[in-house]
């Protein structure tokens, strides 16, 4: 035997100095940091900014101002790609779109995006974009859920006022036990309406998860797709059919939903946000069980200590310990094959663009020459489904990585309801292939 | 205060503990009877029985059928460091006999009849040892990782390091 | 995950026992099946029928008669899927096309087959249906590429005297070394061809392939698209300009050439045929060495010998031995992920479907009301164009797995030009997003 270590010894538990007591009212990280410097220091070099082919982010300079005191942003997507101001034309999204960057920037970003300036937004923003944790605890009065709903109705401002920090480890961990654990009420009722559509009943992830589903579920806390229900504004994540593109779809016609109705052609039109959740759970990586922070926040060697990295970032930056344990190819050959897959989505995505953008220029025409063109309904149906389908992938950030195949089909329906709604714009009695839903002004 | 959290032997563990002694009993009352009917006791014999006792890798590929392992192994980044038993066997005298005998008898009426799954595939239960004989050398490293919880299959280091026993 | 080719090395040096001394002009199987009875063996059951969900094959009873002796075919596809006559009106595969079966059949299914009856077929055909070495040996006098051009020109039933059996050991094996070789001068030709645009010269595939991509070249002599050229009817792979689906619609748009002239729609059609090895190509397996061997015809041990299991079959037959050498998960989660693939890219070929039979039937109508109609040329070719991409995945045998994403992208361009020839019929003044080709009558 070479190596001669006491049998279990491991059990003994970690080596750990604790520096402060940390409890279930700790919010500032820079505490919790001093018994876990490891971590901490991950999680500070969130502000990092290094671009790749397709993800990471890159740091544009600029001048701050007074409304605006930031000294770098992210790249503007709007300017790289212009057809998305078509695509969102009417709504806030079209003035101010840009890569998202590390979590260190998640509340500035939020508070400063030019998207606050031309809309007055909820104080339901908030929940993904700060520790709310402590928020909801002291606004319900240790009942989470009512703390939510009261920071839910708040404008904006005033929900800002009670947050403090970015993302904070209390968000993610169980001060005493460091597990992990689920705050946001949001995913919680998300997953339980979805398990229920499986005939699960009364699903709670925090008591039924395991320990590699929580490694997903943290994150799955604010990378979704998402809504404000009604006029209590509530954050609702739409899984009640299935978490499936179009299963959301048939949910947010059932709900006759729309974000805006659409400045061109009067579409009632819809924003899919950052599913990464959704798309992930579609791909071979969850299938064979591979969590968000297997890729995200792979192990990292520190002295004689294995820590998990918690400057999360593109595993792109880190494909040795991101990407190698599981397969055995060259970092170069892993990179080529992750590209390959982004690229395929990108260039499809572009198609299903200009296809989408064509037929809002056809709407627009028609409807300047004759507003009362019996195809207008029916195409502006197709353009709200074939736009929301293409979103799914673009707002996706892993461009098509996280579940390939899936992608590009979703894009390839994108493209035939697109095509559809020009066919019907030039021929009134044809019918597509899916049934028009109403949805009202 | 995480200490107080810690499982000192988790149930798996104690579970195995009660099998593997009635396996044992089965084991012998199994390896007369092999021996009467010249089966298992044969294969045994000729596949020198006695190398499950023993740390020799070479006594493990006396079975051709476990020679494309001993290959790998040898390609494997723990071939200077760690021997089959090392992964393969309980650590501690009395299991690690228990666990050969029961894994000896096991492989040898598996050879004998031929009648395996291929490609050849680690039963849980033997799995679960692996998992344990990493930590007992890694300890130290995969103090963190066991997280406060420290059940011990929360974290599988095979799901990771699944080729560091093997490379193929 | 690593490619476990090395590890099967040792079992070069199974021992053989010379029964019969076999050379170069020992064409039938059973001679060389006793030095080799094992690989005999399974050669021989490729006559077995067994369904998968989209493969394998169904044995479909049927009364012999004097035209067609055959007591078994397999189903017809035709049957299962009308739409596949819309598809191809005009064309021999419209009056009968069944699901391929194992290779014992192959000479039985092609000499048989209805569409032999409806036009007369070049002896072009034999190539890939037959043992056909000796053949061009004989009629070259040695030299096989001048007896595959001499077989070439021949009637079909002249060609069909010149050969005995189905594909044979001599096709794929050296008789002395017993080492892979190629025989076929079309893929031999082809692969000089696509070499050649990516700058490699005189590329001779049978001196300068490892013997791993010779385990994937052996198959590739005959699962492939061709076309025959001209009126030597040369058989030709049409991969000048590379082997995506792509750069063989441009080749074959350069050359001008069509298959036939679609009978609805006067359309300047193409047929694809099993696209096997190109679609292959594109897939995470191809790019990870993994050869059509490793697959369908997976190492089986056999005592105390490992033989390749000659018994070419779809690997779902199989799946221990085909996948769970590299796959850690059980058989029925592996089958699970194939069927999910499939599932995908067949519920995608069906949309695809749709819009190519909506276009052929728009061309259809809109031309008996006015055959000057100027849409019509670009909506024809638009329909050449949709066909081909669908046919290419259509026709690609194994449902998209080879290649899962690269199969759904085929589909989604397929559906974009499909609809937009259905614009271009609305609206003449309607610009593709592909240029024009014309291709003679
Ligand atoms: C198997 C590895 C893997 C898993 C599992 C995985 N991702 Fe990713 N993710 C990637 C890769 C690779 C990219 C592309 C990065 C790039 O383009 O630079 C990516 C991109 C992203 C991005 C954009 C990053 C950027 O740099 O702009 C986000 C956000 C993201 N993933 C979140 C998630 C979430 C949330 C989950 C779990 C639901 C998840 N990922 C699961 C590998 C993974
Ligand atoms: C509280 C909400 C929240 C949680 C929880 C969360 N994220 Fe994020 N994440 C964000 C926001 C917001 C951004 C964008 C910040 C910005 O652009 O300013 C972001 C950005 C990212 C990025 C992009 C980094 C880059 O360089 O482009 C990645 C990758 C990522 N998150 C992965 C994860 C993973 C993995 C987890 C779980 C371990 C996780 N996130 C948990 C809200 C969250
Ligand atoms: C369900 C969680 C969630 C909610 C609610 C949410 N965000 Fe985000 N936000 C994210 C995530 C995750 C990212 C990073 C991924 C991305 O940018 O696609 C992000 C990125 C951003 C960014 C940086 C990228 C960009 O779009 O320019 C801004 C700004 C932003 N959000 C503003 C808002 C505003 C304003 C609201 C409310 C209207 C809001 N967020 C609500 C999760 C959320
Ligand atoms: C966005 C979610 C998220 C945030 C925020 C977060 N962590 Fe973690 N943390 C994780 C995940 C995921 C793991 C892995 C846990 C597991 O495998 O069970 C982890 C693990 C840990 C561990 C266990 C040891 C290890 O490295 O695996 C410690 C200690 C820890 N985090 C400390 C912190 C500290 C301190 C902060 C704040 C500075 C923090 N975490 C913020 C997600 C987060
Ligand atoms: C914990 C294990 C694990 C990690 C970590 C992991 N993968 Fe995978 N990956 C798998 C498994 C399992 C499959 C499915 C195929 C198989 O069984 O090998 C797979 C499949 C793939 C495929 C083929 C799928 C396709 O759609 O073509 C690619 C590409 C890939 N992974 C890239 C990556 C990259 C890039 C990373 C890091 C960012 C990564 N993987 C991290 C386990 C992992
Ligand atoms: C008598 C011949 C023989 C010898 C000697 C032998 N094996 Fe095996 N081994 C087998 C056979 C046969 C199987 C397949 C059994 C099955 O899957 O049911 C097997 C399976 C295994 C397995 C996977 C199945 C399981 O039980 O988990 C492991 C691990 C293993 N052997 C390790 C070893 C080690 C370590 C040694 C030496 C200490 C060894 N073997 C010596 C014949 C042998
Ligand atoms: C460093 C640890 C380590 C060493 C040393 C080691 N193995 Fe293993 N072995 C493993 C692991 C881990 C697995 C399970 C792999 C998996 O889950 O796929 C395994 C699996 C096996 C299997 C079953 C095959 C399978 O894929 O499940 C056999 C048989 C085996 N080992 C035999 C041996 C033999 C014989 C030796 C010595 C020559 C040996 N092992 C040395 C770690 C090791
Ligand atoms: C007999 C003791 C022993 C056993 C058992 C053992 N290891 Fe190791 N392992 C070592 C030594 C010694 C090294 C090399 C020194 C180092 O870097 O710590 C090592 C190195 C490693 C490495 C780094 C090198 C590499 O391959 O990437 C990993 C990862 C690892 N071991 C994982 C495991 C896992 C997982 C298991 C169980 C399947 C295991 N080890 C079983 C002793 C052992
Ligand atoms: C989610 C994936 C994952 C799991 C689970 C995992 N590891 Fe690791 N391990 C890694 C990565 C990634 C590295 C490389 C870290 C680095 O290079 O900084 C690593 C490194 C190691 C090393 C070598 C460190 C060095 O560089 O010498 C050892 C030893 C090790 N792990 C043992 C284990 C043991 C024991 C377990 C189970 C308790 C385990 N690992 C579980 C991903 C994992
Ligand atoms: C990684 C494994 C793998 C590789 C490599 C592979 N195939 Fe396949 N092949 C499959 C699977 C799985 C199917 C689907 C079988 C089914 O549906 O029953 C299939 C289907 C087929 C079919 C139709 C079989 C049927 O049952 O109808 C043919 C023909 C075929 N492949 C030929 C090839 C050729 C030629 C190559 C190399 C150019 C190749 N395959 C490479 C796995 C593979
Ligand atoms: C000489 C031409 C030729 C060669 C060489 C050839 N095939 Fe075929 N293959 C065919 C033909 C023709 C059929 C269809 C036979 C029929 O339906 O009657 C076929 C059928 C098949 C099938 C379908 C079986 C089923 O049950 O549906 C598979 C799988 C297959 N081939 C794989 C391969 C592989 C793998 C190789 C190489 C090792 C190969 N083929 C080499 C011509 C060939
Ligand atoms: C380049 C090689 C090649 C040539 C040339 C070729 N075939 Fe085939 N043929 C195949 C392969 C491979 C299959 C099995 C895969 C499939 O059916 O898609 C097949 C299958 C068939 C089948 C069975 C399935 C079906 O279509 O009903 C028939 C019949 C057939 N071919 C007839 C012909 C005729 C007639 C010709 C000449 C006009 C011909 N083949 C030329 C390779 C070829
Ligand atoms: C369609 C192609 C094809 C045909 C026909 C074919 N073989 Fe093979 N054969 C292969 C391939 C592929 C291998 C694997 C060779 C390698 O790995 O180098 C092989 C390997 C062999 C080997 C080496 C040992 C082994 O099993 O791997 C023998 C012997 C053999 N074949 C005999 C025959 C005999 C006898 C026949 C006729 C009855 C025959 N083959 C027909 C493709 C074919
Ligand atoms: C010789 C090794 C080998 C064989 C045999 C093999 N594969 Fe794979 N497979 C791989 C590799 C390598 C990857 C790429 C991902 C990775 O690196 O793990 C992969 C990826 C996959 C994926 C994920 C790709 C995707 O598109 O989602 C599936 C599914 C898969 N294989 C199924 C199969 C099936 C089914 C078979 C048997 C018919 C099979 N494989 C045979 C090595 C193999
Ligand atoms: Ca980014
Ligand atoms: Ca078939």
């Amino acid at each position: 035997m070479l190596v001669n270590i006491k049998e279990r010894k491991h059990e003994q538990g970690n080596p750990f100095f604790k520096v402060v007591e940390i409890h279930d009212d700790t919010q500032d990280p820079a505490v919790w940091g001093k018994n876990f410097p490891l971590q901490y220091d991950g999680y500070l070099r969130t502000t990092d900014m290094q671009r790749t082919r397709y993800g990471g982010s890159e740091a544009m300079p600029r001048t701050p101002s007074q409304v605006d005191p930031r000294s770098t942003v992210a790249q503007s997507k709007l300017e790289e790609d212009s057809r998305l101001k078509t695509m969102w034309a009417g709504y806030a999204f079209s003035v101010d779109f840009r890569e998202e960057r590390g979590h260190a920037y998640m509340l500035e970003d939020q508070t400063l995006t030019e998207r606050q300036r031309v809309v007055t937004q909820p104080g339901t923003c908030i929940h993904c974009h700060a520790s709310t944790y402590l928020a909801y605890k002291q606004l319900g009065d240790g009942d989470i859920t009512l703390g939510f709903e009261k920071l839910n109705q708040m404008p904006y401002s005033e929900a800002r006022k009670h947050v403090t920090h970015p993302v904070a480890c209390i968000d993610c961990h169980d001060p005493l036990s460091m597990s992990l654990r689920v705050t946001r009420p949001a995913f919680i009722e998300g997953m339980r309406a979805w398990k229920a559509s499986q005939g699960i009943v009364d699903y709670d992830v925090n008591q039924d998860a395991s320990r590699q589903e929580m490694r997903t579920y943290v994150c799955g806390q604010c990378h979704v797709e998402y809504y404000f229900q009604g006029s209590q504004k509530r954050l609702v994540y739409p899984w009640a059919d299935g978490i499936k593109v179009e299963d959301i779809m048939e949910y947010y016609d059932r709900q006759k939903f729309k974000d805006w109705t659409h400045k061109n052609s009067s579409a009632q039109t819809l924003k899919a946000q950052h599913p990464e959740f959704e798309m992930w759970n579609q791909g071979i990586h969850a299938r064979s069980g591979v969590a968000c922070a297997d890729c995200h926040m792979p192990y990292r060697r520190v002295g004689a200590q294995k820590i998990s990295e918690h400057h999360v970032k593109s595993p792109l930056l880190s494909i040795n310990r991101s990407c190698q344990t599981c397969h055995h190819f060259s970092e170069q050959e892993i990179k080529a094959r992750v590209e390959s897959i982004q690229t395929r989505t990108y260039n499809l995505r572009n198609l299903a663009m200009d296809a989408l953008v064509s037929l809002i220029t056809d709407i627009q025409t028609i409807q300047a020459v004759n507003p009362n063109h019996p195809g207008l309904p029916t195409a502006r149906y197709l353009q709200r489904r074939a736009q929301f389908y293409l979103d799914f992938v673009e707002a996706e950030n892993s461009t098509g990585f996280h579940a390939p195949s899936e992608a590009v089909r979703i894009l390839a329906e994108s493209i035939d309801y697109a095509r559809q709604g020009q066919i019907v714009l030039r021929d009134a009695s044809y019918t597509p292939n899916v049934s028009i839903v109403a949805i009202e002004q | 205060m995480y200490k107080e959290t810690v499982e000192p032997e988790s149930g798996a563990v104690r579970t195995m503990r009660t099998t593997k002694l009635s396996i044992f009993v089965i084991f012998c009352a199994s390896f007369l009877v092999g021996i009467a009917s010249g089966l298992g006791g044969y294969t045994f014999y000729y596949a020198q029985g006695t190398s499950y006792l023993t740390d020799d890798p070479t006594a493990c590929a006396n079975c051709h059928i476990m020679q494309a392992f001993f290959d790998g192994w040898q390609k494997s980044t723990h071939h200077a460091v760690a021997v089959c038993n090392d992964c393969h066997a309980p650590s501690g005298v009395i299991s690690s006999f228990f666990n050969k005998a029961v894994n000896g008898y096991h492989h040898s009426k598996a050879f004998t009849t031929g009648d395996f799954h291929e490609p050849i595939r680690i039963t849980e239960d033997n799995r679960h040892i692996t998992e344990r004989q990493c930590r007992r050398c890694h300890q130290e490293i995969s103090g963190m990782l066991n997280g406060w919880r420290n059940d011990l299959e929360s974290v599988s280091c095979t799901r990771c390091h699944r080729s560091v026993g093997h490379l193929y």
